[in-house]
């Protein structure tokens, strides 16, 4: 009994994760992004500068009508908003917020969170074709010419710091890491992290829903809570991607008084992430379908395979 | 020496000094906006003041003054003989058409036309956006007291006679209480 | 039956079942759709044999990449969204081709049934067969040869790949048959000789 | 668990990637053909090397190598049919029968050599 008490309690805690941080980002973002352009952002929602503004946009969202184009594949169209945002939510399954503070410590996370998020990938892919806009195919060509190119250095940047922990499991590599890798795996962090943008799409790698060029991508026809909910899913994948990051770069939950405050670290350690995501999108314009693939394959994918090298080198002269 | 990433790098910088600065916004419905004295909300229609001389609807770039009037006699004083009048019976001006160039209050001979900074005059219906004489005389309550003189400025020519009239010796002109410029009528 | 055997005989029939819709459905689109679920499916049945490495990477090579990829080159090749009528051969050769596949089953099954009956497979210690610590010792250890044949395969695939998809690697005969016409000058054309 | 259920799964996996392999006349179908294929003799080796607790884990190994093969042949068979798509406007592996021997041929067959010289 007090096992299933206790998966209960784990999959609220994750649920809840799942359901506030996204929210949490947002919000950032619209009131960071504001000032960044010396705007104030929501002021009005909730009263105390608009904290509730994305609360009323889901209400907002729901209130719309669910549009489905005549043309349109109906069963594909309306699957793919949530093939794009389930498995963002069980990738957080397996990332741990503080010492012994995970859902559930898997022998492969990393490579479990990597592939779960790789599915997440279709859902756009999906609403994309289906819709049976010209603009939505176009922006789901580019998102797969996209993922294609930026999974490599993802993976591989991924795979660099599992070599270095000698695990793949996501708590073993928090537990393995000392601050010097900081430097030694700060090729592998950056290249991982903006791989990681281009897989979520997010400015300056948003090609795939340029809203300038191909009006919003795959997204075009989407309306009320499916619009919504791509939208949410765009918003936990950069919790996803942060906390990865942070789990896998930055030492997670290790600082001071680390065995009581460790879940505090990583959270801050998270959002963080997530405010230099936000900065990114504001400080950068959009990069060209040319330069987004010279910099994954001539950039970034070179750097990880030295990195790799280099982490290969350094394991094998300690040991 | 150019040091690779420098560019992103003051990208960066740039947005984040920006964001430490106050922002620009005006929260407007909850704070009213600090108008620049001289600002052109309104227009507003001293009518007492009006003579129906019709130079500000002749003026008007847009023709957006409506003017009519009658005459009236008044009968004659004791002694006199009568005399007639202009009586103002519609003065409107539809500020849907208006530029707010200013140009009727600069022609008015009368100052019976002012500036007013209101702005809060929107409406759902266009025809509403005509004001009719009424609508135009409560303005005059928003209308601000006129600037005072600019101490450094040329002094008004009026100014001028009454001192130098001060000047002259007393007994040469039968004693007169100069008028202190400012203060006088043809200010505003 | 124990929990695990039911759980598996159901990723099974899910397995197949879309693996039949993958070769009999009309929507292009959809056949690469259903090929998610029967890869799906058959990485579960992985992670109840507990073969857990390999179900991940199972999970992340083929759905991650190889249906990402089919689905591009779907798209490339203009996936109509509803009905396409030219999937599928003549009725005759369809006959044919279920005829040769029914009995190349019934054979295999009729083989592994006749071998294999009563054999179980001992899942009842907790021991991970596929562990990722075990496979990759596998690998490295006694694998490591056919493991760098097979990084040098992929060297040329990707050089074989990238050949084919260039239009401007050889200016002889064969490249000038290729056309020098960039790729979308080249759809807009085809869109003409098409419609 | 009775070795016969994956077995015979992969065994139905098989037969289910030759029908489609023999019945579909588009090139990208018959690639998916052949991946139900090759899943069904991954599903193979996995579970023999479970049944046989494996002290090299071959069976396993060969998965993974399988399914990198895998990744591989789609990506090159892939932009084969893009350059086929590209040069001749269709898929369908019918329609590829220029080197046939004396074809009369549909009176719609491209001549693809005067085509591109035209060009």
């Amino acid at each position: 009994m007090t096992d299933v008490l206790e998966v209960a309690l784990r999959v609220a805690l994750v649920l809840g994760v799942f359901l506030v941080l996204p929210l949490l980002v947002g919000q950032t973002e619209h009131k960071a992004m504001a000032h960044m352009q010396s705007r104030l952002g929501p002021m009005y929602a909730g009263g105390f500068h608009g904290w509730a503004q994305l609360v009323a946009d889901g209400v907002k969202f729901a209130q719309k009508e669910d549009i489905v184009p005549t043309a349109a594949d109906r069963v594909v169209f309306k699957l793919a908003p949530a093939v794009a945002l389930i498995p963002y939510l069980i990738a957080l399954v397996a990332i741990p917020l503080g010492p012994g503070v995970v859902a559930q410590d898997l022998d492969v996370g990393v490579f479990f969170v990597l592939a779960v998020m790789a599915v997440g990938v279709l859902g756009p892919l999906m609403g994309g074709w289906a819709s049976a806009n010209k603009f939505s195919l176009l922006g789901a060509l580019r998102t797969a010419a996209q993922l294609m190119a930026y999974e490599l250095p993802f993976i591989l940047a991924a795979a660099s710091v599992a070599m270095a922990a000698g695990t793949l499991s996501l708590v073993g590599i928090v537990e393995a890491w000392e601050p010097w890798w900081l430097i030694w795996q700060l090729p592998a962090a950056v290249v991982f992290f903006v791989a990681g943008l281009a897989e979520l799409q997010r400015p300056p790698f948003d090609m795939p829903v340029a809203d300038s060029e191909i009006i919003f991508g795959a997204f075009t026809e989407y309306t009320g809570l499916r619009f919504a909910l791509f939208l949410l899913a765009e918003y936990a994948g950069i919790v996803v991607l942060c906390a990865l990051t942070t789990v896998l770069f930055l030492g997670g939950w290790h600082g001071p008084y680390d065995d009581v405050l460790g879940w505090l670290w990583t959270l801050l350690k998270t959002m963080v992430l997530a405010f230099v995501v936000i900065w990114l999108r504001v400080s950068y314009p959009r990069l060209r379908e040319d330069q987004l693939q010279r910099l994954a394959w001539q950039g970034l994918v070179p750097i990880a395979l030295l990195q790799l090298a280099l982490t290969g080198v350094v394991v094998v002269a300690r040991t | 020496m150019k040091i690779p990433g420098a560019g992103l790098a003051k990208g960066l910088t740039v947005t984040m000094r920006t964001m430490t600065k106050r922002s620009v916004t005006q929260q407007y419905p909850e704070v009213k906006p600090e108008l620049p004295p001289r600002s052109r909300g309104v227009i507003a229609l001293l009518e007492e003041n009006c003579t129906v001389c019709m130079l500000c609807a002749r003026e008007c770039p847009d023709w957006c003054i409506y003017i009519d009037s009658h005459k009236e006699t008044i009968p004659a004083p004791p002694g006199g003989r009568e005399r007639q009048r202009n009586v103002l019976d519609r003065f409107d001006i539809d500020f849907s058409l208006c530029m707010y160039c200013g140009i009727c209050i600069e022609v008015c001979p009368f100052d019976a036309l002012f500036w007013s900074p209101e702005f809060e005059y929107s409406e759902l219906d266009i025809r509403d956006l005509t004001h009719g004489k009424d609508r135009l005389g409560e303005w005059m309550a928003t209308v601000p007291a006129p600037p005072a003189h600019d101490g450094h400025g040329v002094r008004p020519k009026e100014v001028d006679a009454a001192l130098k009239a001060l000047d002259k010796p007393a007994r040469e002109r039968p004693a007169r209480k100069p008028a202190p410029g400012p203060e006088s009528e043809d200010a505003g | 039956m124990t929990v695990v055997e039911v759980m598996f005989a159901l990723l099974g029939v899910i397995a197949v079942g879309s693996a039949i819709l993958v070769v009999t459905t009309q929507h292009l689109v959809h056949a690469a759709l259903w090929l998610v679920v029967t890869l799906g499916s058959v990485a579960g049945c992985y992670l109840l044999l507990s073969a857990e490495f390999v179900a991940w990477v199972q999970v992340l090579i083929y759905i991650g990449a190889v249906v990402v990829l089919l689905l591009f080159g779907l798209m490339l090749t203009r996936a109509p969204i509803g009905q396409s009528d030219d999937l599928d051969s003549p009725l005759g050769q369809r006959i044919a081709a279920a005829v040769t596949a029914a009995s190349a089953g019934a054979v295999l099954v009729a083989s592994v049934v006749t071998s294999f009956r009563g054999e179980r497979i001992d899942l009842s210690d907790d021991r991970v067969a596929g562990s990722t610590g075990d496979v990759g010792a596998a690998v490295f250890r006694s694998w490591v040869l056919p493991f760098e044949v097979l990084s040098l395969l992929l060297l040329a695939a990707l050089i074989g790949a990238i050949v084919l998809s260039r239009r401007d690697v050889s200016a002889g005969p064969a490249g000038a048959r290729m056309g020098v016409v960039d790729e979308f000058g080249e759809i807009a054309e085809a869109d003409g000789v098409v419609r | 668990m009775p070795l016969l259920m994956p077995v015979v799964l992969a065994c139905l996996l098989f037969a289910v990637g030759i029908f489609g392999v023999l019945a579909r006349r588009n090139a990208i179908l018959v690639l998916m053909s052949v991946e139900l294929m090759l899943n069904a003799v991954n599903l193979n080796l996995v579970a023999f090397d479970v049944y046989l607790r494996d002290q090299l884990l071959a069976g396993q190994t060969f998965t993974l190598f399988v399914i990198t093969i895998a990744a591989a042949e789609v990506g090159l068979g892939l932009a084969i049919v893009l350059l086929v798509y590209r040069n001749r406007e269709t898929a369908q592996l019918d329609d590829l029968h220029q080197l046939r021997e004396d074809d009369p041929g549909p009176p719609d067959v491209r001549d693809d050599t005067r085509e591109t010289a035209a060009r």
